[in-house]
């Protein structure tokens, strides 16, 4: 939730106007915590470097939490980590977005069952706007998957929502 | 270069009765039984012996032999009354490119197993998972937490056969 | 233009301030340009593209990013200092953006022709450590901090061998107005200080390869002045996250950004004044060759700003290729080689000026 | 009189840019030396040996597909092997030549992850993603075998899931011509650049006997001087056949058993593995890969210790069997989580810039750590 968002009750021209250059510099410029949980972290990586670049949507790798905008949670989430994660995502400033990369994040993957120490679902702990399926993900998923959420993005508002 | 059962026979000359025995009979590799409360002694003597020389440990494993008695929780579940845990020990010689494999088994109530952290330092890391994962306590180790479960785990031990995972932690839940 | 909005609105401080304004607007139009250029710069020599999806090759890139920045949640830690937290940033800007005062971009934009020009830039940028300090001490921060105290002692430690050098060119020259350094060095590119200034004559000669040395200390000290690689020690991304400025988001972060590329902006000038001639031509202007008056100030902005973009580049390039060195070893590399080398450049050079 | 100061416990990780993952290291330090560090793991902990109670044999494969996630080929090998030797079959010449060269094919992607991001630790971000960029190559070989990029789950008990491509030994052809000259240049650019030297000569040094004492194996042991390659100590599969060398630490640039020994150790053992991959790539013989493959697999009672030289280091798997379709016990004898306890002793009395040096030449990963 950034700074204006849901502060207006009704929309004219102007709001609109200041609403859709707001989501375009939001959803051009989503930059990523630096962050790699497991397998899908390499996938990851390789989406930002040479071959997949995702550079070119204006993503880049911020290291520390209060400069990024996404976080994409690239692996299987243990209970041990889970803890920690939240805090990542609560150190993070609005607005804020998180893509779920890889089954294991989405649902616990292949260890939904005998995973004694495997969080079943990073959605447990925080709130999810993009899953990316996958074990592991193709860089080419995980670029839809930036595209969804860019997509959500646009369609943001500044306005209440109407009862 | 030695074979087992010669390496054996030089233990069986120097310890006695902490070397229970040899099992041949395994399709693979034989396995030596050792006392628990020998085994620091066993393996320091294997390690500077000068004939055996064996200064590497490749691995150290825990497993639950379930070989107790299976009895009903009150929940309905299983859970193994008596029985053993053991520990495997592979040991290998750079220099002499021999290897043999050390087994001890204690009771599955009071697991105690001294530590042979001062023999080979890789057992440190080794025993703790261990401990984490069976429970079993290795005596003079020097740090014996818990390694890959978190500090505050309560659940018990998860490798053992009768574990039961728990339904919550930290207000997280577990199953599916 | 001062006079003419003083004559218009009779008020000092609003004029100032309009005029301020100015320069102000040009250094973020910059700042834009050059985050834009380092990316596409580190994209194009990592065999990527770099943004591609705002506008044009992602010329929009920065101003979405800076636009985002604005909205974006302006967290402070519980525990931070929130007085100097909030300070710090704009310290920082401050210090990085007085600095443009005095900087000669042609012989008719000037800010202000101070005779001491010189010496207020290097007093004025020192002005960024404390800035520096606040920010990594008031964010209770035990990575900020340790960025901060690495980043004090590094600018301290670079400020003698830039001064030393700036000493010595000094001497050479006689002036500390950078309007008259880069005034002594019109005509031809020979008469750059860098090929030993435009008196003709066998000191010239003698002076040539000491101008080397002295400008390429001048040009390391300055890379760790502004914290690029392979001096970006207390940013160090790989140890220290993102040094004194981890715990700082949105637009107050995004004010250490543009303060750092001003900064860049700044010493890259600096170096060329002090040894490429500043806004002058290399090689004589079109405007008095066809005798159009009004050409030559936009000649020089022009020169101006190629050779200082150009040394900003060089930092780029330095920077997507170089590691980078650790704190002992940075301040070996000053302590040791850039302090000597500088003060016996001093002498030499001192000597041949007075012969 | 000595002035009175403490120390400062500084908390890197889990969460942080240079732990390679979820490592959490609690560093204490006086100033920026470093007096102790304590390396708390576990935060990846899957439970893979429990898995692989609950599993059959051949589904436990994929499992050890992502404990050590940049050299999935080699896990499968190992496992496999293990397996085989419990159960006594054979396999045909063309399936070991296959899971040679596919074995050496990603021990160059897993060294070139290494290399990559032990340049990003030191701070050179370019070496990266031209790393990136030619591992991107050897994932498209894998792909076209298996169609997968990254978990390959290609080896199985007695064969593999896919025969080769009908291409797969020209573009292989392809590549080792590609590849070479780009070992040069990341030589010229990482390897022998002046400040990259700086940074690892001379620090983290590892003593033989230290390695040893703490099981240390793979590159960091070949590092501190000590050719031990399980691939010639006691050769599996088809490895006796090949003619390659042993690359040590020679102290090049510094002392033996430094952090630039460990590294460069990986960049000689590419050119090895290229060696290695020329001389099987054209010996591969007709067959059928998947004529050996056991309907059931039902070991008999007993006990194996399998050990490969994984790109990290010694990967052992032991393995009870009951007799029954499912392992009895499975533990992995994971090299990244046994180097990783000598990160203690190499750090003492660095600096904190040298902790991240250190950490990076011995190249952990830590879906293997913690498994």
């Amino acid at each position: 939730m950034g700074i204006l968002d849901k502060e207006f009750s009704d929309g004219n021209i102007v709001i609109t106007k200041v609403e859709d250059l707001f989501n375009w510099a939001r959803l051009s410029s989503i930059w990523q915590l630096g962050f790699g949980l497991a397998c899908c972290a390499i996938e990851m990586m390789a989406t930002s470097a040479s071959h997949y670049d995702f550079d070119r949507f204006g993503v880049i790798p911020r290291n520390t939490p209060r400069q990024a905008d996404a976080i994409i949670i690239s692996g299987t989430v243990t209970l041990k980590m889970a803890t920690r994660i939240k805090r990542l995502y609560e150190q993070m400033p609005e607005p804020k977005y998180i893509i779920s990369m890889g089954s294991c994040a989405n649902c616990g993957g292949p260890y939904w069952n005998h995973g004694y120490h495997v969080l079943k679902g990073v959605d447990r702990v925080i709130p999810v706007d993009v899953y990316v399926p996958g074990c592991p993900p193709r860089p080419e998923a995980l670029l839809e998957g930036l595209l969804k959420l860019q997509e959500k993005i646009r369609h943001e508002s500044l306005t209440k929502k109407q009862a | 270069m030695k074979t087992p059962d010669e390496i054996f026979d030089i233990l069986k000359n120097n310890f006695n009765d902490d070397v229970i025995g040899i099992e041949k009979e395994q399709p693979t590799e034989p396995i030596i039984f050792v006392n628990p409360s020998a085994i620091n002694k066993v393996c320091l003597f294997l390690r500077d012996n000068e004939e055996l020389k064996f200064d590497s440990l490749m691995n150290l494993s825990g497993v639950d032999d379930a070989n107790g008695e299976k009895v009903k929780d009150n929940d309905g579940s299983e859970i193994i009354k008596g029985g053993t845990l053991s520990v495997y020990y592979h040991l290998y010689s750079i220099k002499y490119k021999h290897k043999i494999t050390l087994k001890t088994s204690t009771s599955r109530e009071e697991p105690r197993v001294e530590s042979v952290e001062s023999v080979w330092k890789t057992a440190n890391w080794h025993e703790r998972e261990a401990y984490d994962m069976f429970g079993i306590i290795f005596n003079n180790h020097p740090d014996l937490r818990r390694i890959l479960m978190p500090y505050d785990w309560e659940a018990g031990y998860p490798l053992r056969k009768d574990y039961k995972n728990p339904e919550f932690y930290q207000g997280m839940k577990v199953p599916y | 233009m001062y006079q003419a909005l003083y004559n218009l609105t009779s008020n000092t401080i609003i004029s100032t301030l309009i005029v301020a304004l100015v320069p102000l607007t040009l250094i973020l139009l910059y700042a834009l340009f050059a985050i834009w250029l380092e990316r596409k710069v580190s994209a194009h020599m990592q065999d990527r593209l770099g943004p591609m999806r705002t506008g044009w090759h992602g010329w929009l890139q920065t101003i979405a990013d800076m636009i985002k920045m604005i909205q974006k949640e302006d967290t402070i830690a519980a525990d931070a200092d929130k007085k100097l937290f909030n300070i710090a940033p704009v310290l920082v800007f401050a210090g990085s953006f007085a600095a443009f005062a005095a900087i000669p971009f042609s012989s008719a934009i000037i800010g202000s022709e101070i005779e001491v020009g010189l010496f207020y830039i290097i007093a004025i940028s020192s002005l960024v450590v404390a800035g520096i300090l606040m920010a990594g001490w008031s964010s209770n921060n035990k990575y900020s901090l340790l960025g901060a105290m690495r980043s004090a002692a590094q600018i301290v430690s670079y400020e003698i061998p830039t001064a030393l050098v700036v000493l010595t060119m000094v001497m050479y020259t006689g002036t500390l107005s950078l309007d008259k350094i880069s005034q002594q060095q019109t005509a031809y590119f020979w008469n750059w200080n860098l090929f030993g200034g435009p008196e003709f004559g066998l000191a010239k000669f003698i002076l040539i390869p000491f101008m080397l040395v002295a400008f390429i200390i001048m040009f390391i000290s300055t890379l760790a002045e502004v914290n690029r690689t392979p001096f970006d020690i207390p940013e160090a991304e790989s140890e220290l996250v993102a040094g004194y400025f981890t715990e700082y988001s949105g637009m107050k972060w995004g004010m250490f950004m543009l303060s750092e590329y001003a900064n860049m902006f700044a010493v890259s000038s600096i170096v060329s004044i002090l040894f490429l001639g500043g806004y002058q031509s290399p090689f004589g202007y079109l405007g008095n060759t066809l005798g159009i008056e009004w050409l030559v100030p936009i000649e020089q902005l022009f020169w101006f700003v190629s050779k200082t973009l150009f040394f900003v580049f060089v930092q780029m390039w330095l920077r997507w290729t170089l590691p980078r060195l650790r704190v002992d070893q940075l301040m070996t590399v000053c302590w040791k080689y850039l302090i000597p080398y500088a003060v016996a450049n001093l002498i030499i050079v001192g000597i041949v000026t007075l012969l | 009189m000595a002035l009175k100061t403490e120390t400062m416990i500084l908390n890197m990780g889990p969460q942080h840019p240079s732990t390679h993952g979820v490592l959490r290291l609690e560093l204490e330090l006086e100033g920026e030396l470093i007096v102790d560090v304590k390396p708390h793991i576990g935060y990846l902990h899957r439970c893979f040996e429990k898995h692989a109670e609950a599993m059959t044999y051949p589904q436990v494969i994929p499992y050890t597909d992502r404990m050590d996630y940049l050299a999935s080929m080699y896990n499968n090998f190992g496992y496999v092997l293990a397996v085989e030797k419990l159960l006594g079959i054979e396999v045909p010449e063309r399936v070991e030549y296959i899971r040679v060269i596919m074995g050496e094919l990603q021990r160059i992607a897993s060294h070139l992850v290494a290399i990559g991001t032990y340049g990003l630790d030191i701070g050179a971000f370019t070496p990266f993603l031209y790393c990136f960029r030619d591992r991107e190559k050897i994932l498209n070989l894998f792909e076209i075998t298996c169609g997968a990029r990254l978990l390959y789950n290609y080896m199985w008990v007695g064969g593999l899931s896919h025969d080769i491509h009908p291409d797969f030994v020209r573009l292989t052809k392809d590549f080792i011509k590609e590849f070479r000259p780009t070992i040069k240049e990341l030589n010229d650019l990482l390897s022998y650049n002046k400040i990259f030297i700086e940074r690892t000569a001379n620090i983290g040094i590892l003593p033989l006997a230290t390695a040893i004492n703490y099981g240390v194996t793979g590159p960091s042991l070949r590092g501190s001087g000590l050719a031990f390659d399980l691939r010639k100590e006691e050769p599996y599969s088809i490895y006796d056949r090949f003619d390659f060398d042993v690359p040590v630490g020679q102290g090049l640039m510094g002392t033996v058993g430094d952090c630039w020994d460990r590294y460069y150790v990986r960049v000689l053992e590419m050119e090895q593995s290229l060696r290695i991959i020329e001389q099987a790539i054209d010996k591969i013989p007709d067959g059928d890969v998947h004529s050996a493959i056991p309907r059931r697999i039902k070991p008999p009672v007993g006990t194996v210790y399998q050990r490969v030289e994984n790109p990290r280091g010694e990967l052992g798997y032991f393995i009870i069997s009951d007799g029954s379709t499912n392992p009895f016990r499975v533990k992995v004898r994971a090299p990244s989580f046994v180097n990783l306890e000598v990160l203690g002793e190499l750090c003492k009395g660095h600096l904190v810039a040298d902790v991240i040096a250190i950490l990076g030449s011995i190249d952990i990963v830590l879906g293997e750590v913690d498994r």
